[in-house]
């Protein structure tokens, strides 16, 4: 490693070239595993280290994070399967997205992967066939208020979440893969079109480069760049294992062209993906990779004022600026 | 962080972080006799911040988080810092341990085999303990027991006790020599005192020993013992894990092991004296 | 099934009786996660106040419970709240149906509870960071 | 049609009256009392609802038909055995 770093930059060396660990002391170590918690990716770092020399202690610690992750990745396959389950008789194209895509693809970006809600996609205009399935099949609404729900629906490109009244599992059921309100929208009859059959049971997933163009379109076109780093380490598994042909493509044609290169940029920045065009950086993406990186060797959010710049852009781009002027006044009111 | 203390408690160590100096003190004093984190690697980080920096000297509160964190938690008074350390390395044992099976109770060992009492918070498993190392038990945790996910064997967390209220009276006057940290009045379980497990608990916190017996115990009522079939044995245990469910398959393993090797009694008990005498009792007649 | 020795064959062992139970019956409980379970429900967890260690108690201004009938304290709640309610309670939201003080004194005790009382696994799920 | 997850991804241990399962398929620890260890046995392969019956009838005396089919949906919300 060059100079002693103490923030997002040490997870993302270690990631990119798990041997530049060779000489750690205590404290980098700490550090290291301060900050891969924080971001949850522990398990994407212990499964990266898996097999090198380390500390007695850190190994014991890696080896927590792998079977936390492979219970993690058990949990999430049987959410897909029940949902699979409830939506059998519905002869509906079901697809599997993020993580849970991931693990059920046997994807590198899902190995040591953390795993929240599982995230379907549906035809817009089966989808409230799908609900009534999924009620059918013991999920009920987390009861949001009536704002929250109106706001869902109208507004959304999503189901308000869905909770699995045994289970305790978030499902949440996409018809796009950006809110209605975004200034952008991709092509959600293409992305069920191009869909890639898995294995077994009748579930897809997204064709590889929409998996790709909607990681970057969940990053930059919706997300306040929370979780990025891990989000990153997905397009760069992705761009590793499979490739970038057809991808500009794709991206254009969903309008995310932008997104898209931005993301292969950054990821090459931080974790060295066989570089698109990453060393030709472009304006801005010096104040992503100091967002992305805001964390200390105590876990702790930093540069607060770049977190705060990125929040506000997210909502600026999920709403016009009249309803978004609305939308947090509402929640202003409501504290 | 401003200030940080490191300690390993049993197999389990923490680093520990405060904007404050005096938390860190009492740590310090009362853990004194503890080695540090193996390899200098604490498994769990634990913070003491001020949630807004001029609350560092106005009216300071303590907001506790770690590497595992429940934001909302409410913030204690800088006077029950050394309470925070302590809920704050609960919380990362609760939320995060994988590496045993983690149950809620308190536990001693006598000949190499180990006694687990569990119950809801005031069911009175701390002061049992407390009294069961003044005659002669080694105590091994009065707050987490560690079960070991290969052979069984449960591992002690010999952390500082939290006594509440009258039990704080009760284990002064049992322990006149042991050491206490400051009482803390008003906190969110009322009176707190610490008290420091003795060399003995300390210097073997490293053996591991057999579950023997297990025991639900619970204040207030007349004495009375009664055996508790396996399958509520089996449920009360899994609610009074609190990583039951994340270890999958290797949980159920342990869990059984015990609900078939291990007898199990509900106790009830009008005063800590009885209690000791109808544990014992049981002890004996294994 | 008065005739029931004539159904079993010459040295056929005697038939167990199968209870299927009642309709509404259930046979099969599913262990749910403690604490530790990070995507714990927020729908279906509950919290009493204040729970049943204390039950009766009324809650003080600041949250702690004192004894029924205490001037200035509340009463109990009439039933449990759900780990919703009691989020958005605790975002600044009132609890349903209850007026300002009555909620602010409810959450500040739940706000309080500590690991062992059985709220708390409830209240801490809340809080969890969702992967 | 109803089939119960392969022997292979249940752990069945008998305690007393109730019984604990383990499904290696979803994580998910349940505790159960009669008759679902027999009716998992049965449904080793798959069975309609009226052949399930029948196999049943040739181990057991079947106390009461009515409650099987409340048995098997339990079965099937828990995720112990799939209808097909």
């Amino acid at each position: 490693m060059g100079r002693a770093v103490s923030d997002g930059w040490l997870l993302a060396r270690v990631l990119r070239d798990p041997a530049a660990t060779a000489g750690f002391n205590a404290d980098m170590w700490t550090t290291l595993i301060g900050i891969a918690r924080a971001e949850q990716m522990i398990g994407t770092l212990g499964c990266r280290l898996d097999g090198l020399i380390v500390p007695e202690t850190a190994a014991r610690l890696f080896a927590d994070a792998r079977d936390a992750a492979e219970e993690g990745r058990r949990a999430a396959l049987w959410e897909a399967e029940m949902a699979r389950r409830a939506l059998a008789g519905l002869d509906c194209p079901v697809l599997l997205l993020k993580g849970t895509a991931f693990v059920a693809a046997g994807m590198q970006a899902g190995v040591g992967r953390a795993i929240g809600d599982l995230d379907i996609l549906v035809p817009r205009a089966r989808i409230e066939e799908v609900e009534a399935a999924l009620f059918e099949a013991g999920w009920e609404w987390v009861k949001e208020d009536a704002y929250d729900d109106a706001y869902y629906r109208r507004w959304m490109h999503e189901l308000p979440p869905l909770i699995h009244r045994d289970r305790d599992r978030m499902i949440d059921v996409h018809h796009t893969i950006l809110p209605l309100t975004a200034r952008i929208t991709p092509d959600a009859a293409a992305l069920l079109a191009d869909r890639t059959p898995l294995a077994e049971g009748g579930l897809h997933t997204l064709s590889r480069n929409d998996i790709l163009v909607h990681a970057a379109a969940h990053l930059f076109a919706d997300g306040d760049l929370a979780g990025g780093m891990r989000n990153l380490w997905d397009v760069h598994c992705l761009v590793e294992e499979f490739g970038i042909a057809g991808l500009a493509e794709r991206a254009r044609h969903h309008g995310l062209s932008r997104e898209v290169a931005r993301a292969l940029r950054l990821a090459g920045c931080l974790y060295g993906s066989v570089a698109y065009g990453s060393d030709a950086r472009h304006v801005g993406d010096a104040l992503y990779l100091r967002r992305l990186t805001a964390r200390d060797g105590w876990g702790r959010a930093t540069r607060p004022f770049t977190r705060f710049a990125f929040y506000v852009r997210s909502h600026w781009l999920r709403m016009p600026p009249a309803m978004l002027a609305r939308h947090l006044w509402i929640k202003w009111r409501k504290g | 962080m401003r200030h940080r203390f490191d300690v390993r408690i049993g197999p389990v160590g923490f680093r520990i972080g405060s904007d404050w100096l005096g938390p860190i003190t009492q740590l310090e004093e009362l853990y004194r006799d503890y080695p540090e984190p193996r390899d200098g690697i604490p498994d769990f980080t634990v913070r003491l911040f001020a949630a807004r920096p001029w609350r560092r000297f106005v009216r300071p509160a303590i907001t506790i988080a770690g590497d595992y964190t429940i934001p909302d938690a409410a913030p204690l008074p800088l006077a029950q810092g050394l309470l925070a350390a302590e809920m704050g390395m609960n919380l990362q044992m609760a939320l995060a341990q994988r590496r045993y099976l983690l149950l809620h109770a308190s536990a001693v060992e006598r000949d190499g085999r180990a006694l687990l009492m569990t119950g809801e918070s005031g069911s009175g498993k701390s002061t049992l303990a407390a009294l069961l190392s003044a005659r002669g038990w080694r105590l091994m945790g009065d707050e987490f027991a560690l079960v070991d996910l290969d052979d069984g064997s449960v591992h002690a967390f010999p952390r500082l006790l939290s006594l509440k209220n009258e039990a704080i009276s009760v284990v002064e006057l049992t322990l006149p020599a042991a050491r206490f940290g400051p009482r803390m009045e008003g906190t969110p379980k009322g009176a707190i005192r610490h008290l420091v497990p003795n060399a003995q608990a300390i210097e073997a916190m490293e053996l591991p020993a057999a579950p023997a017996l297990l025991l639900f115990p619970s204040f207030g009522f007349v004495a009375e013992t009664r055996p508790v079939p396996p399958s509520e044995v089996f449920i009360r245990l899994t609610q009074a894990s609190t990583n039951y469910v994340a270890l999958g398959e290797r949980g159920f393993d342990a869990l059984i092991r015990i609900v078939a090797g291990v007898p199990a009694h509900a106790i009830d008990y009008p005063d800590t004296a009885s209690a000791v005498t109808q544990v014992e009792a049981l002890w004996d007649a294994l | 099934m008065s005739d029931e020795p004539s159904e079993i064959p010459q040295g056929a062992t005697r038939r167990r009786a199968l209870m299927l139970g009642a309709v509404g019956a259930s046979a099969i409980v599913s262990i749910r996660p403690a604490l530790a379970q990070v995507s714990a429900s927020i729908s279906t967890c509950e919290i009493q106040v204040p729970d049943r260690a204390r039950a009766g108690k009324y809650i003080a201004a600041d949250g702690t419970p004192v004894p029924a009938g205490t001037k200035g304290a509340f009463a109990p709640a009439s039933r449990p709240f759900t780990g919703q309610e009691v989020k958005q309670a605790l975002a600044g939201g009132n609890l349903p149906g209850i007026e300002y003080e009555r909620s602010q004194a409810y959450t500040k005790y739940i706000r309080r509870l500590q690991s062992g009382t059985s709220g708390f696994t409830c209240f801490a799920s809340l809080q969890m960071p969702r992967g | 049609m109803y089939r119960a997850a392969a022997p292979a991804t249940l752990r069945i241990v008998p305690l007393d009256d109730l019984t604990a399962i383990y499904h290696r398929a979803s994580g998910i620890t349940h505790l159960v009392a009669s008759p679902v260890p027999e009716l998992l046995a049965a449904l080793s392969e798959p069975l309609t609802l009226v052949r399930l019956a029948k196999r049943l009838g040739e181990e057991f005396y079947l106390s009461d038909g009515e409650a099987l089919a409340a048995r098997l949906d339990e079965l099937v919300a828990s995720g112990l055995a799939e209808q097909l």
